[in-house]
């Protein structure tokens, strides 16, 4: 054991640090909103032109093959700077994890670089009118056009978020109509562009008009649009939500700046009563940030790591409320007032509901970690 | 010790109820959010035509219809009326500084220095309610003949009644909801973890209910229990308020937090309501100091 | 509305004041112990005397024919004065109003002044080994004796709440064994000192023997000790359930005198941490006492109340466990020893458990309250 | 940064496991209830001769072993000898001024005036578990070379890690019971309720793991951030064991009030701990002061 960092993550930490630092935006907009989305594009074109957007990955696709503990130092770091949200991130935290252990040579060098960049922005294109939390009630199909060289997509995506920005889209379709539940489905990535494709912006309760529906006529999808085995998507997919769940979507260095701006809200709004609540928070980030070293260091010695990631979201989803309940109580009167706070509060809301929502997260620790039976 | 509305008051409620179904609609209440005055055209003079602000209807007399109102979401100075007594006033209290609708109404009322004395309008501020239009308001010195404690009490109990209404009309619309979405093939509402989210709601609204009921009676009859009930009421109204959002959110999922589905309108006004008028921590101080406790 | 008290419920309340205050027993021991059961004997034999052990009984049977509300009065006024626990809850609170309801007035005149004086103590038989939350499980059998005019009864009941200590049970036994689940099963009355009953008192872990396991071998029971019709017993039995759940097994005063002990512990060992703690505990009695009234004043107009008392159950088993928990961290190193707090908080603890645990009391107000589908 | 355990160190809680197992089984714990002692005949010398109190082991060689005496709920004075350094001592602090089985150790310690002094035996006092034979204690003159804040500390830490024991063994009795015992024809396990009550606990436990592994690293290493680091993980420590209690409790239903089942030896050395050596109140404190939240 040695929790000293090595010369080389301090010094990689001193040098995003310094970047992040010189470069981060002044009151940057919200991404959920076309204008904030298309000034926030420019950020992700600064980050990768420095080579900040995607640390971990290979140097070919702009990263710097940064060890997992050094993507965590950035991620401490680019919060603490106070940067914004990452318009990428469905693109770099959610495909790109599956377009590196199932795309082809062809499929990585067109997705990657273009990703990382900001040149073309991903959204994910799973939730259905019928499909939430089940997404094996998945209904839009394809259907196979072998004269064209591939597929034909029809059906509804929604709750896409900031689809109406996106260029593209990842999206599980069925392709074996016979097939049920979780079986017959295929990974497509779609052109939101594409003849037959419709989206449509939906306001979201923050104000920001952050989601969208996606329909698919008839939409075509070349065969080289298909990551993964024809029929195989679920578990292409599931390599995915691995990723969500766990530590990429939402690492410790955003609540450590959250907990470290609620103490500083501590102190420009004291009340004695709240004290214990403000310190809890902190000290709930520091849990955080401890126990993803643990498991990265675990990962990184070659572990793995599986349904414990629901442990880390159910963590850091009820974490994120308490800490904006916390400094929306301090506010007081202001408390409703529409302010950094209240729309943080909002979007930690929908933390428990994303991603799995944490009843099934709660039901995938009692049957896979604890081993508690099914039915 | 008859703790029971009369069949007047019941019947009251009940037209107040009539009236906001078809006056106050939720499109009615998601229009004011856009529109110039943040309220409803032409419901606040039908209030007053049905009695709300009768010089001689008391407390118990308009608490459920004051609940009406909040189950209604009616974007109107409900609280601010009921809480001075004057149908076209508004107010600002020390742990309320923003007057909604000040560009509106005929009088302010801002607390200065612990005294009441009439106000100008300021500055609009934005809440995430985005129907109740608040100002920055300040204090002249001519002092009103009302007083900070029996507004700021009055306040408190509409608030808390509204917070009743707000909170049993997310139940009402997530349990319906819940019975119908399906989700694993089964509705989402015979999952053992939804009905306990939404036993908890209906936990807090069952025992703030009469708190709330209690406190209407103990200000009319102006008793000594009255500052204690009345924060009993607000405190425990608050937290249901809070929870049910909370809870009904959670259960609807993703489109509970489409901007075009109502159940935003109703919890952001839940929110503004618990944290006006005496958040819990203040209800539960002024407790605290009252019992002694301290 | 009218939310002063009655001059007759005022001169209830300071007659009950006057005499529990001069009697109330200094030091009361734990009635879950053999000793402890005996002097607590004497204690409900001096309270029927002075017809305080059933106020809202029939003046034949030893009570005072009070209205529920006075009942509520005199709740408050026993556990304000600090009066001990009632040994004989589990007959005046759940088995006499199954008597009243469904009982003979021969059964009536032979059970109610005896269970009411202390005479005859009863316990509660319903669980079994295999059926605790799941009362339909119970697998203990009652068969026909025609020659010896009744029934012979086979079995095992556990769980039994000073069964040691206690003359008679009553409790559920199949006598149709074709039947299933909630069918065929009757309500006796079982004689603790009959041939073929043997009951081992097992300790509690708040180390009082306060349980105990009866095993019943061709115990014989006289038809005049069914209570109701043969194979009705489970409809006669949910009675008295909703007594339990409801009222009268744990009335707001008991609650408001813990909440009274936990501010004057605050006064002792004050912590500004805990205030809030305090005076919430405070504030739920309260909230408590009144949802009551309001509950009472409904049934006393004639209303009924059904799956709401599965909310009352909610609101003070968890409520008691908050008050003693913040006692104990009042308490601070102090917590562990073994005092009277320490004692309450594992009592407190039992009540999300005991009288239908609190994870069915959730699903019975989705279910019946609320009108959430079952599946 | 390489946040994990050496084969050595891990080969080290093995063998005390398997010690414990065969030395410290549930009976064992039990007898010590009523035994003379308190403790467990034999055991003491046996986990010295494992190592335990050897000059050169350093928190992060034994912290994993002091789990194990957690999770076989050992009746031995572990975190004394742990704070102290000296297997034949007993302490008492400020925040916990009671000392376990100060009738039976060569040496008392006795926070007075802030400093560490020689001790004698006063009263028994008795606490919920009854293994714990715990004594008031009166200070004498003599000064200790040990500092309180280090003791304080190294107690804290040893607590903390003994609570992780007790609420993973515990939720090791729970799984298997609610995968067994059946009601409405199914393992009580397989309801909603009974999964998410145990997962709230393991969520507890996995949150405060790394937090006790840390603070023993960091007074290994003797850094500026031990004190924050130990407040951290003795109150992450004390709510996860407090919480597994309630639920293991709570999922067993009547089962777990029997005196005769274990489940309330360890549940009463949880609550014991997570009170003693500073409860989650007094660490949170600690940590306030530390990091300028006041």
């Amino acid at each position: 054991m040695d929790l000293t960092f090595t010369a080389e993550e301090e010094s990689f930490r001193a040098e995003a640090r310094e970047w992040l630092t010189a470069n981060v935006p002044i009151d940057p907009p919200s991404g959920d909103t076309r204008e904030g989305f298309a000034v926030l594009r420019e950020w992700e074109r600064l980050l990768f032109d420095n080579r900040w957007a995607v640390v971990s990955w290979p140097e070919a696709y702009g990263g710097r093959e940064a060890t997992l503990m050094e993507w965590l130092i950035f991620e401490e770091e680019y919060y603490r700077a106070g940067c914004p949200q990452r318009i990428t991130q469905n693109g770099i935290f959610l495909l790109a994890p599956t377009v590196f252990e199932f795309g082809t040579k062809d499929q990585q060098d067109r997705i990657l670089p273009a990703m990382a960049s900001a040149t073309e922005t991903w959204c994910q294109g799973w939730s259905e009118p019928n499909a939430g939390s089940d997404l094996a009630g998945i209904k839009s199909v394809a259907v196979r056009d072998d004269a064209a060289g591939g597929w034909r997509l029809t059906g509804q995506k929604t709750w896409t978020t900031r689809g109406a920005f996106c260029d593209r889209m990842f999206g599980l379709f069925r392709t074996d109509p016979e097939a049920e539940r979780h079986r017959g489905m295929t990974y497509f990535l779609v052109d939101l562009a594409a003849e037959g494709c419709t989206v449509r912006g939906m306001g979201r309760l923050d104000g920001d008009e952050g989601f969208a529906e996606v329909f698919l006529e008839d939409v075509f999808v070349p065969d080289g649009d298909v990551l993964g085995g024809v029929n195989e998507g679920w578990s292409v997919a599931m390599a995915t939500t691995g990723s969500e769940r766990g530590l990429t979507l939402r690492s410790p260095g955003r609540f450590m700046a959250t907990a470290d701006r609620l103490a500083e809200l501590y102190g420009e709004r004291p009340d004695p009563r709240l004290r214990d609540d403000v310190v809890q928070g902190w000290m709930d980030a520091q849990a955080y940030r401890w126990q993803t070293f643990w498991t990265v260091t675990k990962l990184m010695q070659g572990g793995k790591t599986g349904a414990e990631s629901s442990l880390t979201k159910l963590f850091w989803s009820e974490l994120d409320v308490r800490l904006h309940q916390t400094a929306l109580s301090l506010l007081g009167p202001d408390g409703e007032l529409d302010g950094a706070w209240m729309k943080g509060y909002q979007f930690a809301l929908a933390g428990p509901i994303y991603a799995g929502t944490n009843e099934i997260q709660r039901n995938v620790v009692g049957e896979r970690v604890l081993g508690l039976p099914r039915k | 010790m008859r703790f029971a509305f009369s069949d007047e008051q019941l019947a009251f409620r009940d037209a107040a109820r009539d009236l906001l179904e078809k006056e106050c609609p939720g499109h009615a209440v998601r229009a004011a959010w856009t529109n110039e005055t943040g309220r409803a055209p032409g419901l606040w003079p039908k209030l007053g035509q049905l009695g709300l602000f009768d010089d001689d209807v008391e407390p118990t007399d308009v608490i459920l219809v004051i609940e009406e109102t909040g189950r209604a979401c009616a974007p109107e100075p409900v609280v601010e009326a009921f809480a001075t007594g004057r149908s076209e006033a508004t107010l600002a209290l020390a742990h309320t500084p923003y007057a909604l609708y000040a560009d509106q109404v005929a009088e302010i009322l801002v607390e200065s220095d612990g005294r009441l004395c009439a106000g100008t309008v300021g500055e609009p501020v934005a809440s995430v309610d985005e129907s109740r239009r608040l100002f920055s308001v300040d204090a002249s010195p001519d002092p009103s003949e009302l007083s900070v404690a029996d507004v700021g009490d009055r306040a408190a109990l509409a608030a808390a009644a509204q917070l009743l209404g707000l909170a049993d009309a997310m139940l009402e619309l997530t349990v319906p909801y819940a019975s119908e979405r399906k989700q694993f093939g089964a509705p989402i509402g015979s999952f053992q973890a939804v009905k306990h989210h939404l036993a908890d709601a209906a936990l807090a609204l069952e025992f703030a209910r009469p708190l709330v009921y209690r406190a209407a009676w103990e200000l009319e009859h102006d008793t000594a229990d009255a500052p204690v009930a009345v924060s009993l009421a607000k405190a425990a109204a608050s937290k249901a308020g809070v929870i049910t959002s909370r809870k009904a959110l959670q259960v609807h999922g993703a489109i509970g937090y489409a901007h075009e589905y109502d159940l935003h309108l109703w919890m952001k006004r839940a929110w503004a309501l618990a944290g006006a008028w005496g958040d819990p921590a203040w209800h539960r101080n002024r407790i605290a100091t009252i019992i002694g406790v301290s």
